[in-house]
């Protein structure tokens, strides 16, 4: 399939004209519906939504802990998949010089699970 | 023609924006962003020294600072969260007691 | 990038995002049409033959129904939010093939907006800043159902997106590219899912996951939190969530006929087929493009529908089941299977 | 090449700009935010750079897992905007601004003075993803597996400091 190989920078171009397509459309509809749908101000719509009752004590109180113990172990694994990418990129070229590449790899994940099965038994991952 | 040295003068302006939030706020985080900035800068100087020189180290080494960048966030906000445990605050300056 | 090419350019987007937002009212009437055959009653066909012209109605409704910006709220934010998930979502189909290249007037026309060389790792950095959205709309309308509903919302997203991540891996290793267009042309034999069965079955469910459709719009769960991070969302800034979710899911159906699915390949072993049928496969005919283009389309509508089948049968999961699954099973799951398939080429059978 | 250019312009302008507001805005959301614009801009200089994978790598870890994290703890601690933008006390404001700014002139001085002169001009598309991936792992191979120990570290020292109730 003899195609031109397009350059990064003309991808960039492509990818910066849909970006700028979809927020002007986004922008563009906003506006017509707030030039449109004319705002009638009155107090008791613009408050906070409590099912009518009035809110209490301020919005943001501390939450648990949980969500950011995710949002670590997402970091950290998300850091593993992407040592995943290139190896898998050239997998399958470097298996004529021997498994070397597939063992690198085993030792790799290996520690890592070490890591997963700590915070499986610590209790990291389950929901009370 | 874009040269080396528009590219290690962008990324000294933005290590050195880095430098000046680390010693002008006083909050924990934003502190800990400016440190994530001048990181970033570092990155920009190894791309653009391993592109004008043809060899590929320089975006390896790349590779490593956002791995040791991200693990060095993730435990530098799990300090945060904790310090904010003992006393509800961020501002630097009212943590100059070792107890606790 | 002389000035016939940005035109070319400038049209393939405008085909694109026109087939995707029309996409979106059309699936809006479908999935009303369509819950209402599952639970066996009529659903819209008051407006226009069979309530065809439903969501026309609906999109007038948007546009004239008012739309308070509450003052508690970040007043630059809170209008802002909607296009942070837009964007990524309409941005992902930069790099999906959907059909070959196509000849005409001597110049060849590649069939995909963007032939992007590093495909899978773009779909997966683009898709990883879906999450802004949720957590820009829960922060910024300050409501306490809001900022819980878009923590719970962005920790699962972000959940399964490792099992997203992880699952690519697989077809990742067999096909040995990043970028889709070669990955399509490598399935002219035999599809990606007959090697990577498993790594489908994950991709697929943790694309529920994170366009937040059911079985796992727990946080929009009406009884608990109201509304989830749009609580406090009026008219036309809802239906701009609502319309990114649409394009999320057709996004997430076209990624799986691309890499799973064999894209625009027709069937399985057509070249050989077509050479003993004499049929000419000459590549540039236009006939032959636009089938392939059809055949494209058929395969995304088809796991779209899969999107509103599934969410009218399947229960919602509780909290805690949907976040076992994603990481006690799942995620396990799609490292396995990149083991066993490192394996199985090391060996030589894959 | 003038769409490099161009590219090169845009990028480097928003992200001075970005980093600017990460530094001056009081409130912790929005100075996030900026920084995400910030690495954003960095990322498209990657790519005029012909360093395509690390600008996707730059987006898929920092703009989708660090920023998300630091948006995280904003909102698990819920920082209000703060009361003054440079603290008075301490060190006077003014001479840490001077110390910023002689930091710039150290680093700006040996970089506008010398002229580099490289043996062969960059080659545009010289090297794919593959040529850096065989890099990595045969010549930087102890670096990638003293990784995992360093994720090791991260993930155990993030379960002990937030567990810690």
């Amino acid at each position: 399939m003899p195609y031109k190989k397009t350059m990064p920078s003309e991808n960039v171009l492509a990818v910066i004209l849909m970006g700028v397509f979809a927020a002007l459309l986004g922008i563009l509809l906003l506006g017509v519906s707030a030039f449109l749908g004319r705002v009638k101000r009155n107090p008791e719509k613009l408050s906070v939504y409590e099912c009518g009752v009035d809110p209490t004590g301020s919005a943001r109180e501390r939450f648990s802990l949980k969500f950011y113990l995710i949002a670590i172990f997402f970091l950290v694994f998300d850091i593993e998949i992407i040592f995943l990418y290139p190896w898998a990129l050239i997998f399958r070229k470097n298996l004529e010089r021997g498994g070397l590449i597939l063992f690198e790899m085993m030792c790799f994940l290996a520690i890592l699970v070490v890591g997963y099965l700590y915070i499986w038994k610590k209790g990291g991952l389950d929901w009370k | 023609m874009i040269g080396l040295t528009h590219y290690l003068m962008l990324s000294s302006i933005l290590f050195s924006l880095g430098v000046l939030g680390v010693l002008l706020r006083r909050n924990l985080l934003i502190i800990f962003m400016s440190i994530e900035l001048m990181l970033n800068s570092v990155n920009l100087a190894w791309v653009s020294i391993a592109n004008f020189s043809n060899r590929l180290d320089g975006q390896i080494f790349v590779f490593f600072v956002i791995t040791v960048a991200a693990a060095e966030a993730a435990v530098g906000l799990a300090l945060i969260i904790s310090i904010f445990r003992l006393k509800p605050t961020t501002h630097i300056d009212e943590l100059n007691q070792l107890k606790g | 990038m002389d000035f016939i090419d940005f035109t070319i350019l400038a049209i393939k987007i405008m085909v694109v995002m026109g087939a995707l937002l029309n996409a979106v009212p059309i699936l809006v009437w479908v999935e009303r049409r369509g819950s209402a055959f599952i639970q066996d009653r009529l659903g819209p066909n008051r407006v226009g033959p069979m309530g065809l012209l439903q969501p026309v109605a609906d999109v007038i409704k948007f546009i004239f129904k008012e739309d308070p910006i509450p003052c508690h709220v970040h007043r630059f934010l809170f209008p802002i939010a909607p296009l942070f998930s837009l964007i990524p979502a309409s941005i992902i189909f930069a790099a999906i093939p959907f059909g070959d290249t196509l000849e005409i007037w001597g110049r060849t026309i590649t069939l995909q907006i963007a032939d992007i060389h590093i495909g899978i790792l773009y779909v997966l950095a683009v898709g990883s800043l879906g999450i802004y959205g949720v957590l820009i709309a829960g922060w910024s309308s300050n409501n306490k159902y809001s900022i819980l509903g878009a923590l719970r919302s962005s920790s699962q997203m972000i959940s399964y997106e490792i099992a997203l991540g992880a699952s690519l891996i697989g077809p990742l290793l067999v096909y040995g590219t990043f970028s889709l267009n070669e990955i399509v042309h490598l399935q002219a034999q035999s599809w990606g899912i007959f090697l990577q069965p498993l790594a489908f079955l994950i991709f697929f469910v943790s694309g529920f996951a994170e366009s937040n459709r059911l079985p796992f719009d727990l946080p929009e769960g009406e009884a608990e939190l109201v509304a989830g991070f749009h609580t406090e969302y009026g008219s036309m800034k809802f239906a701009l969530f609502f319309m990114a979710e649409y394009i999320h899911i057709v996004t997430i159906a076209a990624l799986n006929t691309t890499l799973f699915w064999g894209g625009w390949q027709l069937i399985p072993g057509m070249v050989s087929l077509a050479n003993v049928l004499g049929i000419s496969t000459y590549p540039h005919s236009v006939g032959l493009a636009l089938l392939k283009v059809a055949a494209f389309t058929l395969k995304t509508t088809f796991f779209t529908l899969i999107f509103i089948w599934v969410r009218w049968t399947l229960p919602r999961f509780r909290y805690d089941q949907l976040m076992m699954l994603g990481w006690k099973i799942l995620i396990p799951a799609a490292f396995i299977n990149i083991g066993a398939t490192a394996v199985l080429l090391y060996i030589g059978w894959l | 090449m003038a769409l490099e250019v161009i590219l090169f312009w845009i990028c480097s302008v928003t992200s001075v700009v970005a980093a600017l507001f990460v530094i001056l805005h009081r409130n912790p959301i929005l100075s996030a935010l900026a920084l995400l614009a910030s690495l954003f801009a960095v990322a498209g200089l990657f790519i005029t750079l012909q360093a395509p994978f690390l600008a996707a790598i730059q987006i898929l870890i920092y703009a989708g897992a660090v920023m998300v994290l630091f948006i995280f703890v904003i909102m698990l601690l819920n920082l209000q905007k703060d009361p003054e933008r440079f603290a008075p006390q301490g060190v006077p404001v003014t001479l840490r601004f001077a110390l910023g700014l002689w930091v710039f002139i150290g680093l700006s001085i040996p970089i506008l003075w010398t002229a580099f002169t490289w043996a062969m001009p960059p080659t545009p598309g010289a090297y794919s993803v593959s040529h850096l991936a065989e890099l990595l792992f045969d010549q930087y191979l102890l670096p990638f597996e003293l990784t995992s120990f360093l994720l090791l570290v991260a993930m155990v020292g993030g379960v002990v400091l937030a567990k810690k109730s």
